[in-house]
């Protein structure tokens, strides 16, 4: 029965981890068709922005809810105005060119921070469920990525900016219609999807740590998924995480986590085979 | 400046690759004066911590030996390359140091797999090799000399030492290459040796980060110790869930490599971490405080691992192998370093073992403690006999490979 | 009466809610020529779209000479002797005028005769002067010329026009209305215009679509005095 | 004069080939021939993606599975047949036959665009995270161990055919390199010259045409993918007898590696990618030996690769092929002295695309005039009405 939870428990853990990384990325690629290479590198200088700021003496929750976001929401606008203004509409370059920026990033941290940065513990302490122990802080991650779904639900389905960012989605003219520049919707829509990477990267440091190639963990997972679950943001994301952790998880535990791994990946193959415009491409069309 | 200009014409005319290097290298122009040497480490890219610290002990070593006057009366010119970790590179920089430099010797390759890329390619251009860092053992070649510590050195102290402390049931969780795989067969060896038992083996590819399902795995094998031979800046994570599940005050943890994770790591995280290594920076001589001393603060090197220390050791025992041969012709210096050459130094006195070719070594168990790790036990004179079990230089000395030592367990 | 080249069976085409092409039974008789019009968002282009496969219909048949053809792949149907002229110019715009046409004569006939067959279709649509061109760099008028002669160099049996008039200067329409009418001797053509003009000139009869279905059918004369088609198509156009 | 050019190109390009192959062994020292058969080992690999991508318009972000994969073929049937003739020749059809069965399955399931590029990313993650964990004894096949993370550091080199143990001298497999790149490039070209080639051209130009001309586009697609995943595997075997194999040649960073020379030498040409890759083969092997140089011990390779990356695509969108041409094109027109006949102005267009490289087929697609264009799920390279 313990058993049982604590595997429930994991599976939960595996989706919310999912979500969290893909979050960011899906919210830039559902509403401006792009796809930031450099996402992976969004969740390290997120990191870097919690830990340097704590070690600096900033509260650990202040750092990781506020401090970091803020630096890599900023951070994203200025890429946005910088570089990816000029490519819109080019998915492929767009792409190429946030990969371009990744490398320069990594390169640019390793030279500032260097390999080794003290990492900070875990807060929050243990729970304990039946005979087993898990990290309370993961649990917490848990609930953020349940509030952030559905924060970005209530926001899209009944905020005025909400309204703005569904227009855009289906059709970019219709944000001009609604008396909002493109350009406008894109330069916020574009720091919005940054700063939720830099949340995430503020909140996963505790768990994983930070080195300037930390975002090559994160990013064809978060790709993978992003693509899979399709143009919605939050559904497809959601769905796409709930299957694909939910395969590794069970696999992890089945078998190794090389299989867990593998599984995921190949099931994310097959998932594309069958649906190539993603789930939600294919069901839930009228979906968030 | 004639010399140089000669140099670009040729490399132009060469055409392809030309470019490579070549004209952007300052060189030292009395090239008869000096004796040149190279070192391949990583100083940029995933491996880049182990690298800079190589790179600054080897430094220390070369300017301490020209202090004293150099070698057969030259200065040593210290030729550094990254290859980024990257193998390919690993290969270009070798031949380059081999057959364009010509350096005496060559120092460097932090993985295994590094080595065995410039290990053919430095025997077949008659290029001594000095490979510093601690592996799974059993390289068997004449023109190569192993400092670092291998299994059978360590493991067989650190098992025997931590089940009399803690238990005798046994978790293992290890990275998935090589070096992992061996050293999880030497745990279950000495495991059982010891009287225990190896309940579980898992091993976990370099990049993992998520070790939540592996965590709950562990607790519901219920083991008495848990040992960790996990490598590299992805398996951090698993000492901080570890920490974050509240496990390790439940389970104790030891490990072949936590080495400069103790810088990355806190101490709620890390202590009480045992491990085994042939050096550790809270060695208590004078020696090895000034030498640790020197490094952080003349070359910004945060805290030094083996691997560091070693590459300090490897390039004064060549040193004195040159010495002893009067020579920098390559079959001497072997000769002269087989015959049993010591350097005593902050890891304590090493000595090269002519059959193997590896480093008979003194073999620390330190705890991690806020940050530092303090010694528990020395174990002097450490032979390398895993690697013996298998090669024989004396008897074969053209042998020319890396066994793979079958583990009876 | 002889069995029809193109027969259509309740065809139907449905995106989520919207019905585009609502049960059309069609019929066209070998070396017909027939006029599809009626007003923007009739479903002509979808209906276009699912007799070449570019679509595959939600029900209904299409029979191409008595055979099914619903649900093909396009090069499928392309292979049975079916060529279209896509409303929206379908051409390589990276490549040269020759080229284009080129590689619609190669897709039948090997090695020399495709350059022949190439040079006859320039010639007939009279674009040789221009063969060195990039397609990408012509006016619109032009790049329809391009994609006509890319339909008629393969000599398809059945030749569907989507609004082959449009852009084109008054000199290209006049060659546009005589290559129709010499094409029509001896292939069929189904031609979708809005173009009044035009229609007068080329079309005998003449089928009016209306939300996805057919409304009338029958002899030019008639239909553009028919009181319907007055409401539903010139009426509105004329609002 | 514009029929000249193309002739005059593959002449220069022939002359510096054959000048390397034979120049080289003859003067230059080891080292130099060691880094130039990596270069020109890589430089097949640029070609294999120039092909699929730059011609067919098929953006494959897994381009390493069929170089890790011919790397691997070989080593393992070196190891196992003695002789290394044999394993060669399996180098080059394994991943020809995997291409196939990975072309199937994406391009009979309609899959394009970024989508193919997640699959193809997807696939070659699969390959290198099997690869690296086969440390263990149990993955050994035959007398070949796959060795893991450490790769197969004890990968033969070829041996003449049919004489195993006389081993091919460091200046042979250059020589060996550098001919098969001269071979493929020419053959590549031959290829597009072919009927087959337009077709492919045309499918990058405008697939729902071609298919409604009548040609199964999923053929021909399968067809160009299966070349460039052959010549990709003659890559991987030419790699593994320069350096050796290990799972790092399917990883993510070698793929798009393969994209950034690509996209630098010019995506649409053959020359270009083959010139991007040894100019960043050298700048990477240059930066390695920088931190000797007081003053740029700072300068991090994967900054300047970032950066260089973002520039290209940003400035230089069309390569540096496309960005030459211009450069001699400007010099030619202020010359100071009268030229015979002017180029007439409605045909400057004309030229701008058709000689980048010299030949209509090889013009260059890339748009730098759609910056502000709406996003669209499609986008990339290929042109949309």
């Amino acid at each position: 029965m313990d058993y049982a939870a604590i595997l429930a428990l994991q599976i939960c853990s595996a989706v919310a981890s999912l979500v969290l990384i893909s979050l960011g990325l899906a919210v830039i690629f559902g509403m401006m068709r792009v796809i930031n290479l450099a996402h992976g590198e969004f969740l390290m200088l997120g990191g870097y922005a919690a830990i340097t700021a704590y070690n600096n003496g900033v509260n650990l929750w202040l750092a990781m809810l506020i401090v970091a976001p803020l630096t890599v929401g900023l951070f994203g606008i200025v890429v946005e105005r910088l570089i990816i203004r000029h490519l819109y509409g080019r998915l492929i370059d767009t792409m190429l060119a946030t990969w371009g920026l990744s490398l320069a990033m990594i390169g640019f941290v390793t030279v500032v921070f260097g390999n080794t940065v003290s990492g900070i513990s875990a807060p929050l302490g243990s729970l304990t469920i039946g005979a087993y122990r898990t990290g309370a802080y993961e649990v917490f991650l848990v609930l953020v990525a349940a509030v952030l779904l559905v924060a970005g639900w209530a926001v899209l389905r009944f905020t005025r900016l909400g309204l703005i960012a569904r227009g855009t989605m289906q059709n970019a003219a219709m944000a001009a219609a609604l008396g909002v520049s493109p350009s406008l919707v894109y330069a916020v829509t574009f720091g919005v999807g940054a700063a939720l990477s830099g949340l995430v990267g503020g909140l996963l440091a505790p768990l994983s740590g930070v080195v300037p190639t930390i975002g090559a963990a994160y990013i064809a997972k978060a790709f993978i998924t992003v693509i899979s679950g399709g143009a919605a943001i939050l559904s497809g994301t959601a769905i796409a995480s709930g299957l694909l952790g939910t395969i590794n998880t069970a696999m992890t535990f089945a078998f190794t986590p090389v299989l867990g791994e593998v599984a995921l990946l190949a099931a994310a193959v097959i998932l594309l085979r069958i649906l190539p415009q993603g789930i939600t491409g294919r069901f839930f069309q009228r979906s968030l | 400046m004639p010399i140089r200009r000669r140099r670009l014409l040729t490399s132009a005319a060469a055409g392809l690759g030309a470019a490579s290097v070549g004209p952007f290298v300052i060189r030292d122009l009395r090239a008869q004066d000096v004796l040149k040497i190279a070192g391949i480490h990583d100083t940029s890219g995933g491996l880049d911590i182990y690298g800079k610290q190589m790179v600054a002990t080897m430094d220390l070593a070369v300017s301490e030996i020209n202090a004293k006057g150099g070698l057969l009366g030259k200065q040593v010119k210290l030729i550094n390359y990254d290859p980024q970790s990257n193998i390919q590179f690993y290969t270009q920089y070798a031949t380059e140091a081999a057959t364009k430099e010509k350096v005496a010797v060559v120092h460097g390759g932090i993985t295994s797999a590094s080595r065995e890329a410039i290990r053919p390619l430095l025997k077949r251009f008659n290029t001594l090799y000095f490979y510093n860092t601690l592996y799974e053992g059993g390289v068997c070649d004449r023109n190569i000399f192993c400092t670092g510590s291998t299994p059978a050195q360590t493991v067989e102290k650190l098992m025997s030492y931590v089940m009399k402390k803690w238990g005798k049931k046994v978790y293992t969780i290890a990275a998935d290459y090589n070096y992992g795989q061996i050293t999880a067969k030497w745990i279950k060896k000495y495991t059982q040796d010891n009287g225990g038992e190896v309940v579980a083996t898992d091993f976990f590819p370099l990049d993992v980060t998520d070790f939540g399902p592996t965590i709950k795995k562990i607790q519901a094998a219920k083991p008495d110790l848990i040992l960790a031979p996990l490598v590299g800046a992805a398996h951090i994570s698993f000492y901080r869930q570890w920490a974050a599940a509240g496990m390790n005050k439940q389970i104790p943890l030891a490990s072949t490599t936590f080495g400069n994770e103790v810088v990355i790591t806190s101490p709620e995280e890390h202590n009480g971490i045992h491990v085994v290594f042939g050096y550790l920076e809270g060695i208590n001589t004078p020696e090895n405080k000034a030498f640790v001393e020197t490094i952080h603060t003349k070359y910004n090197i945060p805290h030094m691992t083996e691997l560091a220390a070693m590459t300090y050791h490897g390039v004064h025992l060549w040193a004195e192998g040159v010495r002893k041969a009067n020579s920098i012709d390559r079959m001497k210096v072997i000769e002269a370093l087989e015959s049993g050459l010591t350097f005593a130094g902050p890891a304590g006195k090493t000595t090269l073992d002519a059959k193997t070719h590896h480093n008979i070594l003194d073999v620390y168990i330190g705890e991690a403690k806020d940050k530092k790790f303090v010694v528990l036990e020395k174990f002097p004179v450490q032979t390398p006999a895993d690697t013996a079990a298998v090669c024989d230089l004396k008897k074969n000395p053209n042998d020319n490979k890396q066994y793979v030592i079958d583990v009876k367990t | 009466m002889t069995a029809p080249i193109l027969q259509t069976r309740g065809l139907t085409m449905r995106f989520g809610g919207v019905i585009a092409v609502n049960g059309v039974d069609f019929s066209l008789q070998e070396a017909e020529l027939r006029c599809l019009i009626g007003p923007n968002g009739a479903g002509k282009s979808t209906f276009f779209k699912c007799l070449t496969g570019q679509l595959r219909p939600s029900h209904g048949d299409v029979l191409f000479r008595g055979h099914s053809i619903a649900g093909s792949q396009s090069h499928a149907i392309a292979r049975h002797g079916v060529g279209i002229k896509t409303q929206v110019p379908s051409v390589f715009d990276g490549l040269s005028v020759r080229e284009n046409v080129w590689l619609a004569a190669a897709r039948v006939n090997p090695g020399r005769l495709a350059d022949t067959m190439t040079d006859a279709a320039l010639q007939r649509v009279g674009i040789g002067a221009i063969a060195g061109r990039m397609v990408g760099q012509l006016a619109h008028g032009q790049r329809q010329l391009v994609e006509l002669a890319m339909v008629v160099a393969p000599e398809p049996d059945l030749i569907l026009l989507d609004e082959p008039a449009a852009g084109m200067t008054d000199d290209e329409v006049d060659r546009l209305v005589d290559l129709i009418k010499e094409l029509n001797k001896r292939h069929a053509l189904v031609v979708v215009e809005h173009d009044m003009q035009f229609i007068r000139r080329v079309a005998r009869t003449v089928t009016v679509f209306h939300q996805g279905a057919i409304l009338v059918e029958g002899d030019v004369a008639d239909i553009l005095v028919d009181a319907r088609v007055r409401d539903v198509y010139l009426g509105r156009q004329a609002a | 004069m514009s029929r000249l050019l193309p002739v005059l190109g593959n002449i220069a390009v022939l002359v510096a080939g054959l000048a390397a192959l034979f120049g080289l062994p003859a003067f230059a020292e080891t080292y130099v021939i060691i880094n130039a058969t990596i270069f020109a080992s890589f430089a097949i690999l640029a070609l294999s993606l120039a092909l699929i991508w730059g011609y067919a318009g098929i953006l494959c972000f897994g381009q390493a599975a069929f170089f890790g994969l011919g790397g691997y073929t070989y080593a393992v049937a070196a190891i196992n047949f003695g002789d290394t003739t044999g394993a060669a020749a399996l180098a080059v059809a394994l991943p020809a036959l995997f291409a196939a069965l990975l072309g199937y399955f994406m391009f009979w399931g309609r899959i394009s665009d970024v989508y193919l590029g997640v699959i193809t990313l997807t696939v070659s993650l699969i390959l290198y995270r099997f690869v690296n964990q086969t440390a263990g004894e149990q993955w050994n096949i035959g007398e070949a161990p796959l060795g893991g993370f450490n790769g197969i550091p004890s990968t033969p080199i070829l041996n003449w055919p049919g004489r195993p143990g006389e081993q091919l001298a460091p200046e042979n497999i250059f020589s060996l390199a550098a001919g098969l790149l001269i071979l493929v490039y020419f053959g590549c070209k031959a290829l597009l010259a072919t009927r087959f080639g337009r077709v492919v051209v045309a499918i990058r130009e405008n697939e729902a045409r071609v298919a409604l001309l009548g040609y199964d586009t999923r053929r021909y697609k399968l067809a160009i993918f299966v070349v460039g995943g052959a010549v990709a595997g003659l890559s991987g075997l030419m790699f593994a007898n320069s350096v050796f194999v290990s799972p790092t040649m399917f990883s993510l960073p070698v793929s798009g590696q393969i994209i950034i020379w690509v996209i630098i030498g010019g995506l649409g040409t053959l020359i270009g990618p083959v010139i991007g890759c040894i100019l960043m083969q050298v700048l990477t092997n240059w930066l390695g030996t920088l931190n000797q140089v007081p003053g740029f011990g700072w300068v991090d390779p994967n900054l300047v690769l970032g950066v260089i990356l973002m520039v290209f695509v940003l400035l230089v969108p069309k390569g540096l092929m496309a960005l030459a041409a211009d450069a001699v094109r400007w010099v030619v027109r202020n010359l100071p002295f009268p030229r015979r006949g002017k180029v007439p102005e409605g045909r400057k267009g004309d030229v701008r695309s058709a000689s980048a490289t010299g030949s209509h087929l090889e013009s260059v697609h890339t748009s730098p005039f759609r910056r502000f264009a709406p996003p669209s799920p499609s986008g990339g390279r290929k042109s949309s009405a």
